[in-house]
């Protein structure tokens, strides 16, 4: 009892110290300040089911490799250097949709969100288009923004764009009123509640939006990359391997992807711990 | 009676037709087989399901050299007991080279600077590959090859993101009475490769023959009975494909009649024409080996003694 | 008297500020000499009718508190004629105008949750001045001036939620007041805080009352808080509310804790005290 | 200033007046309260651009159908009970992957969340499966769970349970502890925390993770019937049309798909708005 | 008097609910006659030390005012013996044991969001009955007897946030007394009350001091009701925080507003006031 949602009621985040620590540090404290052990266990975790099943054949050795030689390979390709081009091509997609999908969700989220009838009048469009799925709208994209990069970097940003919007009109809408009418008292100007007030109230949901939102980019990126046409990124890497039964370069690449997506996230995840201090406070 | 049961797995396209028909006539009830037919959109979700063991045969249709790229990882995998496509000669539409109207891309040859769609994957990709350093072309400089998936082909070529594509029967036909597109070639891979050209294939998981030869012999011999009904009548059972596929009942003029061969029909013409398509893995480096299909085709010993 | 020892400092302070305020773009605020009234005021939440019809008038430039029973309205009464809550019928001017055009500031009863939380206690107090388009250099100099004068020792660099209750209802109304403003609304504001605090606010509200003749609003349930600072004590019944009396304080100021003890503040606040019991016993 | 964010300072809902309303009652009163136009806003947008866009031929005319002509196709469609029955099956799907990812995936993200150290140590699983496209499980899904429906519902309840656990375990980490403390402080179990306080406190963010997860499940669902294979639904619809470039039925199916998942999310605002009334307050 | 015409009613009520409590599971709160003993505490908020090596001895079954700055620690401490907060070293015993095997109540000072909304005031109060597994009429019984007893004026069915400031309090007061805890600690229960429901809160607060002999530990910057209610007040001091001095009342109970007027009293509340300046100006 005594231990009971320790993280709850503990010390707050070193953050409230100041600002001037640099990033670096921020991470090595986030990350020292539980030993590694905890971040290990998640990937330990999945290679552990992933060695039980390939080791008492619970699915088709055939179909499913080896956990170690998968991890063989893909290190190899790694120090070759062909992994980390795919990578770098899906990165750099992924960097931009999400950058797009930021820069306009979070003030367009908020905007919506402000007002109750602004929100339900739109609202259609963003659960329509959420519950859409970007491979079906590819031939749309296609069309509008032909088969290159941009085609498969404006779905993905449309796609993470709805997220961001989603979570941040929701954060708006369940912000408390207090601080909103405090910042009006002293004559704040909408635009001025909206940057000072609103945007900050909404900050934790609007991280997990982000964070929704990147790995939801991508997502589509790499199915983009599977389907529409492309000629490099991990998706390609995927479904080339897939077609060809090259398992350990399918899951390998697959590895990859997840990984790239559990970084993206962490870096939201220090980020967040370091701007948002006052959360559950 | 008791009712045997059996999983197969199978593309929505045109070679598929003498599966379709046997459902149709209800060739396998009459055997008293109960087929759990599973309807996919990716052969090589067909070939994990055989060769996971949970599918027991993929019905005609199923991706020739992906079958053949997939026994090479997994050897002893499959038997082959049927091949479709179609040809030149025989005047059977398999493949299309789909341009805008009044394109000045002509042939393959004319491809060079241009961009060139194709069915996402490894078997398509390697037979444009070879398709255009055929024709004097280098694939990795001169042109520029997409994997497109195959609803998104007609739109990509009418809305100019690429300017010719490589599809597969039905969508030559539809884009060929669909404005703004046409059919340039007709049957370039059979022009290449072989002719016929067969880029489907029936086939049955060997454990499916091992367990259950009976079973086997009799999926075997409906499939040769409902595909001699087909090529005998395509117009008449024209009429039952939109019931599985895409296509629409409107569109049923424009099918082209696939050319489909059964078990039985089998010949050296046959064996040969699948034997270049495999050696075009080969050449193109997909397969690192050499591999002599006829070994993998299906014989009467392999259900045991009879 | 402690409360005294700071009253020369007060009035200097507010004295420099002046100057200060002239030279930073701010108008210093003016005593007014007409009314704030309140007409045909009405407000109900779902089927609990608060205000019906309720009239009030009160001097601008005067100190008013509100004295009243829990719920009968005054957090309801207060949000309103500072702009802050919709009312469903009625008008509040100020001097003929609305309160849009009035600098007004609000210690909010809810102190907790007023202060941003994402801003140290320093920066929460900066802000009203930010708003106000008041440059840096100005910004700390005049609070600097206010927190030493108010003898604050808390660390202004924490942020709220590191700070104990009494401490962030003091950084709120540090934050209401280094805004200067014409009208003051204050919810219960020194209900947490700490007994010396308590009697040095009341007074230093006092001085800065005596010296710029801010429109002052207090609701308070410490009776002799209420009456002490105030010109005008309203007297508020149950819901639904009406005013049960005005009652006028116009004993001399300043009144320190001495003159609690008088015994015209005495008779004043039992009948204060009477009224009151009479209302919210029936 | 006086209007300004209206519905933040209104009155509470009329939910608070007591529980023995209908459920119908409360969907007219939750439309009833904002004229029908807010609601009609939405699609009115939709399809003025998609009309936009036809008239002035901004989209080749060949790929993009009239809205007016697909709207009469999708209606005759309807009527024919042919969408309907598409309709009916995906729906189904939905509703099975749905029920599996809330009703596991509330309690873990409960549990989860309620230890930093936990989260922390099985973030790494939920980020990376959260990044990785249903599109590339599909291979796996099908090896475990066979050719049938099974895999379909499967795949989906995967995605949609990663998105429940996500949002709930955020919102438990981001819950405020005093009310915590007061359970506490009566003496209720860890269970009780659980049960009584931690779940309402997360409600809010846990119907945001359910509305989330409600449009990925659809979205996965005709994903799957579009691309592992199906013989029913409005995934294996909109793919035939493709197919056989009937675009007013792929427009159609698409609509009836947006449709469907707006329908979804309206019940989940219906229900919350009955539940939650004490967001923001 | 007013404040002495419930008070057989009190006596009344607690008699009832002995006989009620010992019918429904519960064990009636027996008097405690040892310490509560706090050894060794140490506490500090990143680099802010507010307790070190603090030891403190109390006696169970006694009524104890805490009295202190702001921020000098007091919500930390109760939260810290309470089980609530973590200490970084020490140790707390109740009669040698841990707060564990105790039953307690707590009226938070953060009494807005210690109501859970998403409860009806009424269900708010009963909840701890339920936790305690009472079935539903006696819940109702006991809820109804207190709610009666006093006098409260408030719709019970309404959600917490749709009621006042001192209409949270009130209920988050009940809420705790009607789990008739071993030990009551109050964080500044009376806060946000209004004049007559302090007096009546104080006033049923000795009632059941009286009849239960329930340890109480009360946190208040209302120097009079601190001495008032106490058996002993704690005075602290500013951070790193001592105890300055524990002052007795061995005053006669009940101790009724006549009661504090008398010399006696007014001399212990100078005392109290001379250390609590003398302690905080330094
Ligand atoms: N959002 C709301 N929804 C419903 N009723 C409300 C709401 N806000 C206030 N009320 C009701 O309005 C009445 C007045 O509330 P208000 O907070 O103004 O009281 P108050 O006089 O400030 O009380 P206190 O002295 O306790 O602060 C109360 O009965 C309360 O229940
Ligand atoms: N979460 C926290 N993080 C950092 N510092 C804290 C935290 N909680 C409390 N403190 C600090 O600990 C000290 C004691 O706080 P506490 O709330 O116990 O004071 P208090 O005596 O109850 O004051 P008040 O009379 O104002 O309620 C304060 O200086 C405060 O700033
Ligand atoms: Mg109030
Ligand atoms: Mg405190």
């Amino acid at each position: 009892m005594r231990n009971f949602l320790p993280h709850l009621k503990g010390q707050p985040s070193s953050a409230s110290n100041g600002s001037s620590e640099t990033i670096s540090s921020l991470i090595s404290a986030w990350f020292g300040r539980q030993n590694w052990f905890v971040y290990a266990t998640g990937p330990l975790i999945l290679l552990f089911v992933w060695w039980i099943a390939y080791f008492f054949t619970l699915v088709d050795k055939s179909l499913l490799p080896s956990p170690f030689a998968t991890l063989f390979d893909t290190g190899v390709n790694i120090a070759t250097g062909d992994v980390m081009n795919d990578f770098w091509f899906t990165f750099v997609r992924v960097f931009y949709s999400f950058a797009i999908a930021a820069i306009i969700g979070v003030p367009l989220g908020i905007v919506l969100g402000a007002s109750d009838r602004v929100y339900r009048s739109v609202e259609f469009i963003i659960d329509f288009f959420r519950s859409t799925p970007a491979t079906a709208m590819f031939p749309l994209f296609l069309l509008l923004f032909g088969l290159g990069d941009f085609s498969k970097i404006a779905v993905a940003a449309f796609a993470a764009l709805l997220v961001v919007v989603f979570n941040v009109a929701y954060g708006v809408m369940n912000a408390r009123q207090t601080r909103i009418l405090a910042a009006k008292s002293m004559g704040a100007s909408r635009m001025q509640i909206f940057v000072d007030v609103i945007f900050f109230e909404t900050l934790p949901q609007t991280f997990i939006g982000l964070r929704t939102a990147v790995s939801m980019a991508l997502v589509v990126i790499i199915v983009a990359e599977m389907f529409i046409g492309a000629t490099d990124g991990l998706g390609h890497r995927i479904i080339d391997a897939q077609i060809s039964y090259n398992l350990t370069d399918m899951y390998g690449s697959i590895l990859v992807t997840g990984a790239m997506g559990y970084g993206l996230n962490v870096c939201f995840l220090v980020l967040e711990k370091y701007v948002i201090h006052w959360s559950g406070k | 009676e008791k009712y045997e049961e059996v999983t197969s797995a199978w593309l929505p396209i045109m070679q598929t037709t003498a599966y379709y028909v046997a459902l149709e006539e209800g060739l396998f009830e009459k055997a008293c087989i109960k087929v759990n037919s599973n309807k996919m959109q990716s052969p090589n979700h067909i070939i994990d399901a055989l060769v996971s063991g949970r599918a027991d045969f993929g019905p005609p249709g199923a991706a020739a050299g992906i079958a053949m790229i997939a026994e090479s990882k997994f050897p002893g995998t499959f038997k082959v007991f049927g091949l479709q496509g179609g040809g030149i000669k025989i005047n059977l539409i398999n493949d299309g080279l789909i341009v805008q109207d009044g394109s000045d891309i002509k042939s393959f040859a004319d491809l060079k600077g241009k961009t060139i769609g194709h069915v996402p994957g490894i078997q398509w990709r390697t037979i444009t590959k070879h398709l255009v350093r055929a024709a004097g072309l280098d694939p990795d400089k001169d042109v520029k090859l997409i994997d497109l998936a195959v609803p998104q082909q007609i739109p990509a070529v009418l809305g100019g993101s690429v300017d010719a594509t490589l599809s597969l029967e039905p969508v030559g036909s539809i884009a060929a009475y669909t404005d703004g597109v046409t059919r340039a070639v007709i049957n370039p891979v059979a022009q290449t490769i072989a002719d016929p050209f067969y880029s489907g294939a029936a086939v049955l998981t060997t454990k499916f023959i091992a367990e259950r030869p009976e079973t086997a012999r009799k999926i075997v011999e409906i499939i040769d009975e409902a595909t001699a009904l087909a090529m005998a009548d395509f117009e008449k059972y024209k009429s039952i494909i939109p019931k599985y596929t895409a296509i629409r009942d409107t569109q049923l003029d424009l099918l082209a009649k696939p050319y489909l061969r059964g078990f039985k029909d089998i010949n050296e013409t046959d064996l040969n024409s699948y034997q270049s398509f495999v050696d075009v893995f080969v050449s193109e480096k997909v397969l690192s080996e050499p591999m002599d299909v006829r070994t993998k085709m299906l014989s009467l010993s392999d259900f045991g003694g009879n | 008297m402690v409360i005294m020892k700071n009253e020369n400092l007060v009035l200097d302070t507010f004295e420099e500020k002046d100057e200060a305020a002239q030279s930073s773009l701010i108008s210093a605020p003016k005593p007014r000499t007409s009314y704030l009234t309140i007409k045909g005021l009405r407000k109900s939440f779902n089927d609990t009718i608060v205000y019906d019809d309720f009239d009030l008038t009160l001097p601008l430039g005067g100190f008013t508190s509100i004295f009243g029973p829990n719920g009968c309205g005054k957090s309801t009464l207060i949000n309103m004629i500072s702009g802050l809550m919709p009312m469903d019928a009625g008008e509040v001017l100020y001097d003929g105008q609305t309160i849009d055009e009035t600098r007004i500031s609000y210690v909010f009863q809810n102190y907790r949750e007023a202060l941003f939380p994402w801003m140290r206690a320093i920066e929460n107090i900066h802000y009203p001045l930010k708003l106000m388009g008041i440059p840096k250099r100005d910004r700390n100099e005049r609070i600097d001036r206010l927190i030493e004068d108010f003898g604050i020792k808390i660390d202004l660099n924490a942020y709220p939620y590191t700070l104990s209750g009494g401490q962030q209802q003091a950084v709120s109304i540090i934050r209401a007041l280094v805004r200067e403003p014409e009208v003051l609304f204050l919810d219960e504001p020194f209900s947490a805080l700490d007994y010396e605090m308590t009697l040095l606010m009341r007074e230093k509200l006092q001085a800065i009352f005596a010296k710029t003749k801010t429109t002052m609003v207090l609701v308070s349930h410490d009776l002799e808080e209420a009456v002490q600072m105030a010109d005008k004590v309203v007297l508020l019944t149950r819901r639904p509310t009406r005013v049960a009396e005005i009652i006028d304080n116009s004993l001399p100021r300043p009144r320190d804790a001495a003159s609690l003890v008088s015994n015209d503040f005495v008779a004043l606040r039992s009948k204060c005290l009477e009224i009151f019991q009479r209302e919210t016993r029936t």
